[in-house]
């Protein structure tokens, strides 16, 4: 286990969470985990493989089956000082659980003014790309990001995935933490010494002239294919991983926009009322005069995620990207 | 098809024993040896016939789920929710029921999609991901599957009021799991019902497990005993004994249907299989816990039974056996041929009437995606 | 009662709802009122005042306390057939009835492939303005715009509310419907036998040629008090009251922007990831040559509603949106 | 501060009864003529100081209450919820529980933070509107007020669970209202806490009313009998004999402290005033019911017990009476002088931690109303 968080290795983003849950486990008594299958099966997507089994079934609980119970419990083991972690299997099943998170655990810190407070973290798998069937493949962020109290975050990859959910837990406020559920078996290298990323900021992760993508979670890698296709065709794309959706960190996104003059948003979420509508809104207001195209934004249409043998022509790909960004150009 | 009631006392041959080692709060009406015993309460007597086609719905029904779980390992089906194991409680609650009854499943009741003469077609395309449902409910009074856990139980409780008002004598049954009966949902269906007299049988298949999860984690009592403390009866069945799940059911419907309102009947059974095709039991269970389910086979006892009374040959059972391979091998058949939808059906039913956003994302997609044909 | 439907008459907005009401009851006898203490007590903004006593409890229905349940049953009311007009007694006591709404609500005409609508119409009171305690003064509409598969409107005054309100009964698809709580007791002369204007149609309330304003529910009042302080500092306002929130009928903001260049979006709602960023977006994309300066929102900050003695401080009012105007005339 | 526990027999020289007319399902220790009564499974004894002290409590805590709603009519309230008829099962469970317990309330339980040493200016601050309760809820161990029906049942659940972990002597105390006891949350409580075996009381108010609804719009059997059906007991009380309330919620703490899970009280009372200073209750219930539940009044009762045992004399009475005004005077006094928050503090306790977006709208908002400063 100290082998395990010292020795740089080769770690897929399911693995990445694993590792930095228990390293949560091990930091802080309190650290709980909680949620459905948890325990001896490790969760649906193995997150929590092992994890009962080395910390037992007093921190590792498999609770009974409703999303609001586990998320309304681990309000109460919140003020009774401990840290849960809850596990949602599905971002489909949160909505159950949506009463007791914008109502309670969002709002609860600004009730008692301060003087309690939520650590609570909730663990999503969205999105789609795994062929599964209806409520498994939804992107519900915008729900969260809109809500205040609440703070949200996607990890994009492996590397992230295992600084993020140890800084989420550290966090004295809730965060909604979603997980790329198509990304799990990426593979990335991991060294455990090496410092962390700040969670609440938004990340360049590919540098670019000519117009400004943004994108998180699932979307990043696709993105980052899109800018070297791009590339390839002579357009240079600085690509960003948002990283936080709430609070949004847009400066490097003002700054890239006020360099490159043209913006892509790129969620599966649907469009009509996604983050792009409120990253669209906000950087035209701060880089009214650098934009030479209106915000450009790439997602789902305003529809129920469809059965999954439609799922590639409905999510957003390196075409849809590339063809915003095309559209951009035109303007 | 089959017509006996409750209280009717034993016409046939078949000889009965005394309550089996079943217990006082479980209701067996045949052990898994195959022997009919006397419950206080309820009672079955069928036509050998009528006991022939139980027995044949059981095994057309596994076979079928054998197919679907085939058709995924061969990637024909993304997943599959396999019945196996539970197709007493499917078979029973599912003959039990009259046409005009309705049906409010999960995602596992295809055996009672069987007995209401669902097209197990229809069943499929949610699984291999053409559609989320797609057949319409009001055809065989059976509602589309539903997966988030618990919410057609209070679908069902609406509908059932929905029946009274209408004068309809009829009632609604409920499907859920012993997972399910954790959540919020299905307390306040048992609540409204109640509160409401509405006509709905609660039907818990109690399997034993949510995935991975054992009963110790959902309650602490017998679940059956959950309906009392919200004001109506609660029965728990032998759910491995089709002739004690029809007639228990056949009685709870009754009991709905003439104006007494909701009742709760769990059937005690066990998921043979995995929870899904992507699920893996062996991670949380032990074979021994299997082997002893195992031995209390539904379709076994059945043939014991049939065998014994010498009310099949076995003709009959070959009969069968072909002929759940000729429904398979169709099925099969028509799912593998089931055509993908196409993108542009996505916009063609989230709404009744005309949406201008549905129209202008319709026409884009359909320009973009025509861009790309051929290439394709 | 038949005189109520011919006889133009003073009436208030919960008046209007109310005769709403009872002209659905009358015209269908599939409609049915469902909610809590709506029955005797007639609501608690009397909406439903009377009808109990006329329909008989079979058709205005007291729920047990249990919005899941309401909504739920209203599902299964709706597939035998009838049109449920649910109550949620106030915004925000509409979270725990989330799950039934957007899962199963909103999708269950897609699942079915056209085979079942769900007729179901759920009444929302919502906003702040009336001093009350927490959770009763929320503007939640961003939640269920964003759910494909609802509709989502809000009525503005007592006409509107009269014949919205039937418009939304006799509606195949599920209709949200926002009622503007501290408007409830305004007052408006209903001619019964008028056309009404469409359900799902934004209409220009103030006609003007410098900026336009568009809001929707309690805002829209306020914002044509705004519009008459401006004309009387010289500056014309174009007013549009949006009325349907999902889907948007933006056509007539965007010829209105084409006219006057500015736009400012007003509710009471957060701006952060509101309905005013989804205008915001589309607009500029739309008419991004005509704008002069960027769409300025006016709502409320990422906090949770204050307390009441704070309302007022905190609300949008007829200042904020000239001190919005004023900014879009200085970009 | 009273000291009798479940079983203790009857020590004092107040003569008792044979089980009243309450009925064997109501624990009652005292008839509403103000007579002690047996109970086979509950029993109190205090000396007459603790006797007079539950007499205090009440006679307080209904003029605490009386302010409130006169506060509101006077425009400094925005809002009341009025306990009238309440106070023994608020006082009864409030004396009740030790420092070590922990109470979540719903709105309504003035009493209990009475009992549990809140400041009851407190209770008013989200009343007036001037915060969202805004308390420290580990100072006395009692939770802030919470307004969405039912929530805090799973709060409480879960910090039992904490309570759990750390091996703590002490139970959390969880009330809730009958209409409650409809939400899936609170059912959903009671399958966290029983399949945890959290030492939680579920502590009903059974009020009788839920705003304009009458119990029959709930449940259709008493509520007590809930519990059994998720595997641990429920009993009912008489809420309106503040002996019962106390003794029935002591044992019940005893029980889950001592590791037996969790148990539900449901206290049988009546809500005597409006629902809150906004409702009228005259639309829905009859003044006949009132007058019913007023032979009943737990303070009346009480006084009765103290007079005819010669607990209490009339200076005692008086100087309560006395005393109740004073507190509600001061109360009174600070409630008005309660400043209104400032408007720029809406942004200081949304988040923990540095928030971009709070600090961008503080500042924005800062600068707005600072514009106008002098003109408001
Ligand atoms: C609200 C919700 N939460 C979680 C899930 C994921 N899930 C699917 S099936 C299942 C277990 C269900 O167990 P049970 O009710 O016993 O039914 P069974 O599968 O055994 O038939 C879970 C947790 C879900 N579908 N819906
Ligand atoms: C989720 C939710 N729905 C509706 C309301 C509105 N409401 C406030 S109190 C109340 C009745 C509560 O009745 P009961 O639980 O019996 O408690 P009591 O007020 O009688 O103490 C209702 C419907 C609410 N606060 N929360
Ligand atoms: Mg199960
Ligand atoms: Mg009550």
């Amino acid at each position: 286990m100290a082998e395990s968080t010292t020795k740089t290795q080769q770690i897929s983003l399911s693995k990445g969470l694993n590792l930095g849950l228990r390293r949560a486990l091990e930091d802080d008594p309190k650290v709980l985990l909680m949620g459905e299958d948890i325990g001896k099966l490790g969760g649906v997507f193995r997150v929590t493989d092992g994890l009962q089994k080395d910390f037992g079934e007093a921190r590792v609980i498999d609770t009974p089956l409703a999303e609001s119970g586990i998320v309304g419990t681990a309000v109460g083991l919140a003020l009774a000082g401990y840290r849960p972690v809850v596990e949602i299997q599905f971002d489909g099943f949160v909505y159950p659980a949506f009463d007791q998170i914008v109502t309670q655990v969002a709002k609860m810190r600004a009730r008692a003014l301060g003087k309690v407070s939520m650590p609570i973290v909730i663990r999503i798998p969205f999105g789609g790309g795994i062929g599964a069937v209806e409520h498994h493949s939804e992107s519900p962020e915008a729900y969260f990001a809109m809500t205040a109290g609440l703070r949200v975050v996607a990890a994009s990859n492996p590397v992230e995935a295992y600084w993020m959910i140890q800084q989420a837990i550290a966090s004295d406020d809730p965060v909604v933490f979603f997980e790329p559920k198509r990304r799990y078996w990426d593979k990335a290298e991991l060294d455990p010494t090496a410092t962390p990323y700040p969670l609440y900021a938004s990340r360049v992760v590919r540098q670019g002239t000519d117009a400004t993508v943004v994108a998180y979670g699932p979307m990043v890698k696709t993105c980052l294919e899109a800018a070297k296709a791009a590339e390839e065709e002579g357009r240079s794309l600085e690509v960003i991983d948002l990283r936080t959706l709430s609070p949004l960190d847009l400066e490097p996104v003002f700054a890239s926009v006020r360099k490159t003059g043209r913006l892509i948003t790129v969620h599966e979420a649907s469009v009509f009322m996604g983050m792009g509508a409120e990253i669209a809104a906000k950087v035209t207001e701060k880089c009214f005069y650098s934009l030479e195209a209106p915000v450009l934004r790439v997602g789902a249409p305003h529809t129920p995620y469809p059965p999954s043998r439609v799922e590639e022509e409905f999510l957003p790909d390196l075409d849809r990207v590339l063809d915003a960004v095309d559209r951009a150009f035109a303007f | 098809m089959v017509t006996s009631r409750k209280g009717a006392g034993g016409k046939t041959a078949a000889a009965k024993k005394k309550a089996g080692a079943a217990g006082p709060d479980l209701v067996q009406l045949l052990t898994p040896e195959g022997d009919l015993v006397e419950h206080p309460d309820y009672s079955i007597d069928l036509s050998p016939e009528e006991y022939r086609g139980l027995y044949r719905d059981m095994v057309l029904v596994r076979r079928i789920d054998a197919e679907g779980t085939a058709l995924q390992r061969q990637g024909e089906l993304g997943l599959w929710a396999p019945l196996l194991g539970q197709e007493a409680a499917q078979v029973g609650s599912g003959r039990a029921q009259t046409a005009e009854d309705y049906a409010f499943p999960t995602y596992r009741e295809h055996g009672v999609a069987w007995c209401r003469d669902v097209d197990p077609v229809n069943l499929l395309g949610m699984f291999r991901g053409v559609n989320n449902g797609g057949w319409d409910p009001n055809e065989k009074n059976f509602h589309l599957y539903t997966i988030v856990i618990g919410s057609q139980t209070l679908h069902a409780t609406g509908y059932a009021m929905g029946m009274q008002r209408d004068g309809r004598e009829a009632a609604v049954i409920a499907y859920f799991g012993d997972g399910a009966s954790s959540q919020g949902d299905v307390n306040e269906a048992f609540v409204f019902a109640s509160v409401n007299n509405a006509p709905v049988v609660f039907f818990c298949q109690n399997n034993q497990w949510a995935i991975s999860e054992p009963n110790e984690r959902q309650f602490r009592v017998p679940l059956y005993q959950r309906a009392a403390g919200f004001g109506f009866p609660g029965v728990r069945v032998d759910g491995n004994d089709v002739l004690a799940c029809l007639a228990v059911t056949r009685a709870a419907l009754e009991h709905s249907r003439s104006g007494n309102g909701p009742i709760l009947v769990e059937a005690f059974t066990y998921r043979m299989g995995a929870h899904t095709t992507t699920d893996d039991p062996t991670r949380y269970r032990s074979s021994e816990e299997l082997e002893e389910w195992k031995a209390k086979d539904p379709i076994m006892r059945m043939r014991s039974f049939l065998e014994k009374n010498k009310y099949a040959d076995e003709a009959f059972f070959t009969e069968v056996d072909t002929e759940a391979d000729t429904v398979a091998a169709d099925i099969r058949a028509r799912c593998v041929a089931l055509p993908d939808p196409k993108p542009i059906s996505i916009f063609d039913h989230v709404y009744a009437e005309p949406h201008p956003l549905m129209d202008e994302e319709r026409a884009e997609y359909g320009a973009y995606w025509e861009s790309f044909e051929g290439a394709h």
